[in-house]
């Protein structure tokens, strides 16, 4: 009834591709980024800000870089996680070498190491398909994070090997370390995320976004329409890459505040790797659908039995959160594969033949 | 209902419930525990978190609290998680929380440079950073009884008085992360300085319970000892690999977190004549131990499976963090003469600490372990251990405590610390005296 | 149902922006009837050429060659050699011996990709749609080698890179008009029917605008109308467009109907080639398809 | 110059001075490598029969072990426990089956491969919820089986041989020939191999899916609790296992998804490999080479031969 685009004509090819053709998907989003960039610094409290709106970016970020290799590109990845490391650490070499220049622009460019990295590990897929290909990840997620043990100079031979970060200033306000407030780290990485994705979701609808799909939904179609298969699948390596280690260096520089080499293991690759299902492979959406789900259900699932003033051990509601997300990916594979924005989708069409249900093609 | 709804729902939910400033009921002392029951290291960190509970149930059960205020213990499940553990800390901190103890070496790095801008004094008993025991440049971390560097010199010259250690060559066995890789640099310096060898042999997380590699190397190697740096399924299988290349297990020494009933019971009878650093008291024989198993464990109160596990080498561990903690509480109520007090109150009281023998036995824990005396400068306290002998069933304590080369460790952790400060513009340092 | 702004062929033909040897400009009405129709230019020729996999000889020594303007069709019975023919020409397989010459050109061992390049176009046996696309997506994946901005401007999707997709979905609008799929443009390819899947690859073959366009059964389980259809899409495609078709097919009408020239496979050999009429007479091709012992 | 020198030939002398280490080099990467293929083993039986990659194979491992090591801990005589250990695997299988693969049959691989992951949550959650997450020491001597050592006099020196290693080998062995035997003498294997060769055809004569499935989890939880029992004796039982289960998917690279005499060679190709690289090689890069080495071997391999030791070359079709 209220979600119905009857009466919006588009008179221009331009119009018809926009991101959003739907004026009430422009109103929606409109409403959300006035919630981010307002609402939530504003009202919200530090832990909140701190402990569930920053990491659900930073996990959001990186499942839309693996969402762009997996999702996209179609070839799945196991080594999320140290591609994040490669973010991470890269960032953090910049600001040693280069103490004076700002702290975003690092980060910025640390996800060029990454991406490079990336193209590396991404050359066996030139011969290697679907599961070797997920398999020979695994190469990259261990051999990297050997690496962020092993060589000193990654961790500038710190006694403690981890990196830690240093606080940097932007307009004399500190926006890492241990004084810079959640809010002002927040508004930081909600900027990012936000002008990150919009790249995403222009780069998607476009001529490299095209040839991804292409090599994901049919590799030899794709080729014998001009698609070259190493162009296409190692930029999407690249570009995936460069997302993730963006992510990774945000985790560390704007999250944690240090990093030793456990924190980008195989079980984080896996952690982003589930919210890229759940949320929905092949959908920006989705990424934060599935990143939300995932970071915020277990805190959820810990705050419940607290809430009715029950005395479980903490140990319990981490198995019993386990259980349920398990369940819940087996659920969503099983019911809906294309995850919650697929159910997001259904849910609007069912909106726009509200109430008249078959009226719709 | 769509799905969205559901989850800005659910959003709007966790938003309100934690905009809601947290009305802190001003009548008791909370106390945040960071646990691990879950996850690879769960067996180190169940025993733990069990006595570190029990003690302070212990005091509330038998005194009312401390000073007739009663303590809240809250359990956070960290998984041994850096993110975790951060994400424990923020949703507890503005609850009035007095320190924290991290119990993992990432999550305590996460924390260091947190805690002087929320005023929460960081506890990390025995691990974490060495360097945090210079007091005057980490004024709100404390690594009381010893730092893994003094630990480790303490082990040196526990080698050096049975045999020597001029000439030998030393084998290090140890985690390969920042945990495991901490007193290498001491090790070498050591090295040099006494004339021995060192050979080091690290063990990947994920292959901790596949050391062959490393313990063919060792026979290649031949040392005369060997040192671990180990932790959770990685002790027993070291320990097992030892014993069937036949290296001899009076010569190889656990540090603190290689020397738990759990790492030895999978080994049992294979196991005898193995060495381990500790620093806190072996078994019940304790009044303060009596007391937690008529007041706590008895009631039904505590979660550990069964009687038999007080008393064990990590419960006392816990317990041990439990009564340093109370004794800060103490100390800082005295100081500051409120009944209840803040982190930064803590953090004096903390600093303040003097246990000395006497008052263990007033505490009743008697011989339990050496005199930790905290200062502005010293946060590592005495830095004594004792070495314990697993004799097939069970720990025993075979030597004296153990002092710290302090000389050598000493100026090493100052260093250490100038390093960790020196790139950080604008560190909180303290001067003292 | 969002509509895009509906152009006809007419209006913008000729007008685009889109200059490089656009053969959609190619307007000149040819005759229609065959006997007619007198081909000059050999586009396509293949020499002698083998192929094998590990020791199954799948064609051999095969030579015939594809004149600009023509409809060649390729027929046999099951496993005669046809798809790996069409293999061999754009690339994907690469024979052990013989020759392959295009425009003139002796080809060197190339990519599919690079046949694409060099204006090869390609339908399937099965449909090989991107599943995960609209029709539209499916079409305009066609254009990919037209279009040329570079990552940067892909980024921002502002200027040259939006007037790039817009120009091109300009022409992918024309062929969607010109196969009739308008009420689909939108749709995943996945739900459609398979009438409407063939057509779509149709039209994303067309989108390439190749010199050559190859058809592996374009036909293959429609029932009569489809084809009637498909049979008119393709009649005009070469007829208005003058695009150079090779085609295999089954059904015989069809064949004999819509090429100019036949050539017949069997066992991975040719048996026979040259005019429906010719080849219909051809006593080898009667034995073959009605399976004399050779 | 120095470089090349400690790769390419103070190794090989390392090797020829001290050839009775380099035999228990050899030994010891022969026993890894064949805990390796026992975990591969279960991968692949369950890859054949229903096209799944079993990524929860490791916590199976581990769950298997832990149900027999707790109910042992109950105060069940240890002949029982290993029943009723594989009773659980059994129930596992069956569920497995009725509750997630029956319900996504024709998926692709990769939705099958998330789905497994799914499991493997379950399973932690479910298995720490049960038995607790502390290790737990196995109880081998209850088993039955052997403890000791023999030593061998050979070259001057010594290689020692542990019992239990001995063990594990042989029960391996009997294991792959009671696999071998069930696979070409039963009517449930003769059908299990047409599943595995087409599951149309399959089902076209006859044959039960579903069952099917249900027996090839089945078997492969019985080799999950063989693999748990000798991993356990090695060391513990505890969550930690499921990181070196990971391994095995670097064998099933190197010897194919569907081939287990690949899985053997494969397993016993890393297993020895690695010692060696790490005893004789590591040192160069700093040793912990271990954690690595296998994955990068195989992806190496794959490069050249992306079929595997024993897979059959692709032909694309289009």
């Amino acid at each position: 009834m209220f979600y119905r685009e009857a009466g919006q004509f588009k008179t221009s090819y331009a119009a018809d591709q926009a991101l959003l053709p739907i004026r009430q998907d422009r109103i929606g989003l409109g409403l959300i980024l006035l919630v981010a960039f307002v609402a939530v610094p504003l009202l919200a409290s530090d832990f909140f800000i701190g402990s569930i709106m920053i990491p659900f970016l930073v996990f959001t970020l990186a499942a839309v870089g693996l969402n762009i290799l997996t999702g996209y590109a179609g070839q799945l990845s196991l080594g999320t996680g140290a591609f994040m490391g490669v973010g991470a650490y890269a960032c953090y070499k910049l600001t040693t070498y280069f103490p004076d220049i700002n702290i975003l622009f690092m980060v910025l460019l640390s996800g060029i190491f990454s991406a490079a990295v990336g193209v590396v590990f991404g050359l066996p897929s030139l011969r290697i398909k679907g599961l070797y290909l997920a398999i020979t990840t695994l190469a990259a997620q261990f051999f990297l994070e050997w690496c962020f043990i092993r060589i000193g100079w990654l961790y500038n031979y710190n006694d403690s090997g981890a990196i830690e970060v240093p606080q940097r200033k932007l307009f004399d306000i500190a926006i890492t370390g241990a004084s810079a407030s959640p809010t002002v780290r927040y508004l930081v990485i909600v900027s990012l995320v936000a002008l990150m994705t919009l790249v995403a979701a222009n780069v998607l609808r476009g001529r490299i976004g095209r040839s991804w799909m292409m090599i994901r939904d049919m590799d030899i179609a794709a080729e014998l329409m001009g698609v070259r298969p190493l162009y296409a699948k190692l930029s999407a390596f690249a570009f995936s890459s460069y997302y993730c280690g963006v992510a990774g260096a945000l985790m560390v520089f704007f999250w944690i505040g240090s990093a030793e080499a456990e924190a980008f293991d195989i079980n984080h690759s896996l952690l982003v790797l589930f919210m890229v299902i759940i949320g929905g492979m092949g959908s920006l959406l989705g990424c934060f659908m599935g990143a939300a789900f995932i970071w915020i259900l277990p805190i959820a699932i810990r705050a419940v039995p607290q809430m009715l003033g029950l005395d479980v051990i903490a140990a319990t509601t981490e198995h019993v959160s386990n259980i349920i997300i398990g369940v819940l990916i087996i659920f969503f594979l099983i019911v809906e594969p294309h995850g919650l924005a697929r159910l997001w989708q259904i849910g609007k069409e069912k909106l726009r033949t509200w109430p008249f249900p078959y009226s719709s093609n | 209902m769509t799905t969205r709804t559901l989850i800005t729902l659910a959003a709007g939910m966790l938003a309100a419930s934690s905009w809601i400033p947290v009305a802190q009921a001003q009548d008791s002392l909370y106390v945040p525990s960071m646990t691990y029951r879950t996850g690879p290291f769960a067996g180190g960190g169940t025993p733990f978190a069990d006595g570190y509970a029990d003690y302070f149930n212990m005091l509330n059960e038998r005194d009312g609290g401390i000073n007739g205020v009663r303590i809240v213990v809250d359990e956070c499940e960290t998984a041994y998680n850096a993110q975790k553990g951060v994400e424990c800390y923020e949703a507890t901190k503005d609850k009035g929380a007095l320190a924290y103890s991290p119990l993992s070496t990432g999550i305590t790095l996460a924390l260091v440079p947190k805690a002087p801008v929320d005023e929460i004094p960081i506890f990390s008993m025995g691990y974490g950073l060495s360097a945090a025991a210079a007091g005057d440049k980490f004024p709100w971390t404390f690594v009381y009884p010893a730092s893994y560097w003094s630990q480790l010199s303490s082990i040196i010259k526990y080698i050096d008085e049975n045999g020597g250690v001029e000439g030998q060559k030393i084998g290090f066995i140890y985690l390969d992360a920042a945990y495991g890789k901490e007193p290498i640099p001491l090790l070498d310096q050591l090295a040099e300085t006494m004339g021995f060898e060192v050979a080091k042999f690290p063990v990947g997380v994920k292959e901790m319970q596949n050391q062959s590699s490393q313990w063919l190397n060792v026979r290649k190697e031949r040392p005369d000892w060997m040192i671990m740096w180990g932790w959770g399924a990685m002790n027993p299988t070291a320990i097992k690999e030892a014993a069937k290349i036949r290296f001899p297990l009076d010569r190889f020494i656990g540090n603190w977190w290689a020397g738990s009933n759990n790492d030895l019971n999978a080994v049992g009878e294979a196991g005898k004549g193995y060495l381990a650093a500790n620093f806190s008291g072996i078994g019940q024989d304790f009044p303060a131990l009596q007391d937690v198993l008529t007041h706590v464990v008895k009631k039904g109160m505590s979660k550990v499976a069964s009687e038999d596990d007080v008393g064990n080498v990590l419960y006392n561990r816990g317990l041990f963090n439990a009564v340093i903690l109370a004794e800060g509480i103490r100390v800082a109520q005295d100081m500051t003469g409120k009944k209840i007090i803040t982190g930064a109150d803590m953090r004096d009281g903390l600093e303040g600490i003097n246990l000395t023998e006497a008052r263990l036995t007033e505490l009743g824990l008697p011989g339990f372990t050496g005199e930790v005396k905290g200062s502005c400068e010293d946060h590592e306290g005495g830095g004594s251990i004792f070495i314990q002998q697993w004799n097939g069933s069970n720990w025993e304590k075979i030597s004296d405590l153990i002092p710290p080369m302090s000389d050598v460790v000493r100026p090493m952790l100052e260093e250490a610390a100038e390093a960790y400060v020196s790139d950080k513009p604008n560190w909180q340092a303290q001067t003292c005296g | 149902m969002p509509t895009g702004k509906q152009v006809s062929v007419d209006q913008y033909s000729g007008s685009t922006a889109d200059q490089d040897r656009s053969s959609m400009d190619l307007t000149a009405s040819k005759p229609v009837s065959e006997t007619s129709r007198q081909y000059t230019t050999e586009l396509l020729s293949i020499e002698n050429v083998s192929l094998s996999f590990g020791g199954v000889q799948a064609v051999t020594d095969i030579s015939f060659n594809i004149m600009e303007g023509e409809v060649r069709a390729i027929i046999g019975p099951n496993g005669a050699g046809k798809t790996s023919l069409l293999n061999i020409i754009n690339g994907f397989y690469h024979p052990q011996e013989g020759v392959i010459n295009f425009r003139g050109k002796q080809r060197r061992r190339m990519k599919p990709y690079q046949a694409a390049a060099s204006g090869i176009a390609r339908t399937f046996q099965n449909v090989a749609l991107f599943k995960g696309m609209s029709t539209l997506d499916n079409i305009m994946s066609g254009r990919s080698l037209k279009m040329h901005r570079g990552f940067l401007w892909q980024v921002i999707h502002l200027g040259p890179a939006r007037n790039e997709e817009i120009q091109h979905r300009r022409r992918v609008e024309e062929i969607i008009d010109f196969l009739e799929i308008a009420h689909i443009r939108k749709q995943p390819v996945g739900r459609l029917p398979y009438g409407l899947q063939k057509r779509v690859e149709l039209g994303r073959a067309m989108a390439m605008e190749p010199e050559l366009l190859l058809l592996d059964e374009p036909m293959a389980g429609m029932n009569l109308e489809e084809k009637e259809d498909m049979s008119r899409f393709i009649i005009d495609l070469n007829s208005e467009f003058g695009t150079t078709i090779a085609l295999i097919e089954h059904d015989m009408g069809v064949v004999m109907d819509l090429a100019d020239r036949v050539v017949v496979l069997d066992y991975g050999k040719k048996i026979a080639d040259g005019t429906p009429t010719e080849v219909q007479a051809s006593q080898e091709v009667i034995d073959a398809y009605l399976g004399v012992a050779h | 110059m120095e470089m090349l020198h400690s790769i390419f030939v103070s190794p090989f002398i390392e090797m020829g001075a001290y050839p009775d280490f380099f035999l228990q080099v050899v030994w010891e990467g022969f026993v890894a490598g064949v805990l390796y293929s026992l975990i591969a083993l279960g991968f692949v039986l369950i890859y054949k029969a229903s096209g799944v990659f079993n990524f929860a194979q490791g916590i199976m491992v581990v769950f298997a072990a832990l149900a027999l090591v707790s109910l042992h801990g109950m105060g069940v005589p240890a002949w029982l426990a290993v029943i009723l250990a594989l009773g659980i695997m059994g129930l596992l299988a069956i569920g497995v089956e009725r509750l997630v693969l029956r319900k996504l049959v024709n998926q692709h691989d990769a939705i099958l491969l998330m789905a497994t992951i799914g499991l493997t949550l379950v399973l932690k959650g479910v298995g720490q919820l049960l038995f607790g997450g502390e290790p737990k020491p196995m109880i081998t001597e209850e088993l039955g089986l052997p403890t000791g050592s023999t030593d061998w006099e050979v070259f001057d020196g010594i290689v020692i041989f542990q019992h239990i290693d001995i063990a594990a080998t042989v029960v391996a062995l009997l294991m792959v020939l009671a696999l071998a035997l069930f696979f070409s003498k039963t009517r449930i294997g003769r059908a299990l191999r047409a599943v595995a060769d087409d599951h149309q055809a399959a089902l076209s004569v006859g044959i039960s899916l579903h069952q099917i499935w249900a027996i090839v989890w089945f078997a492969s939880g019985i080799v999950a609790l063989v693999t748990g029992i000798m991993w356990g004796a090695r060391s513990e039982v505890s969550f930690a296992l499921e990181i070196i289960a990971l391994k095995a998917l670097a064998v099933l690279i190197l010897g194919g998804f569907t081939s287990i005499p690949g899985a053997i060679v494969g397993g016993l190709i890393i297993g020895i490999g690695e010692k060696l690289f790490e005893v004789y090689w590591g040192a160069l890069f700093g040793s912990g080479v271990e954690a690595w080495f296998a994955y990068v071997l195989a992806l190496i391999f794959l490069l050249f031969r992306p079929q595997g030791l024993f897979g059959e070359r692709i032909i694309e079709r289009v």
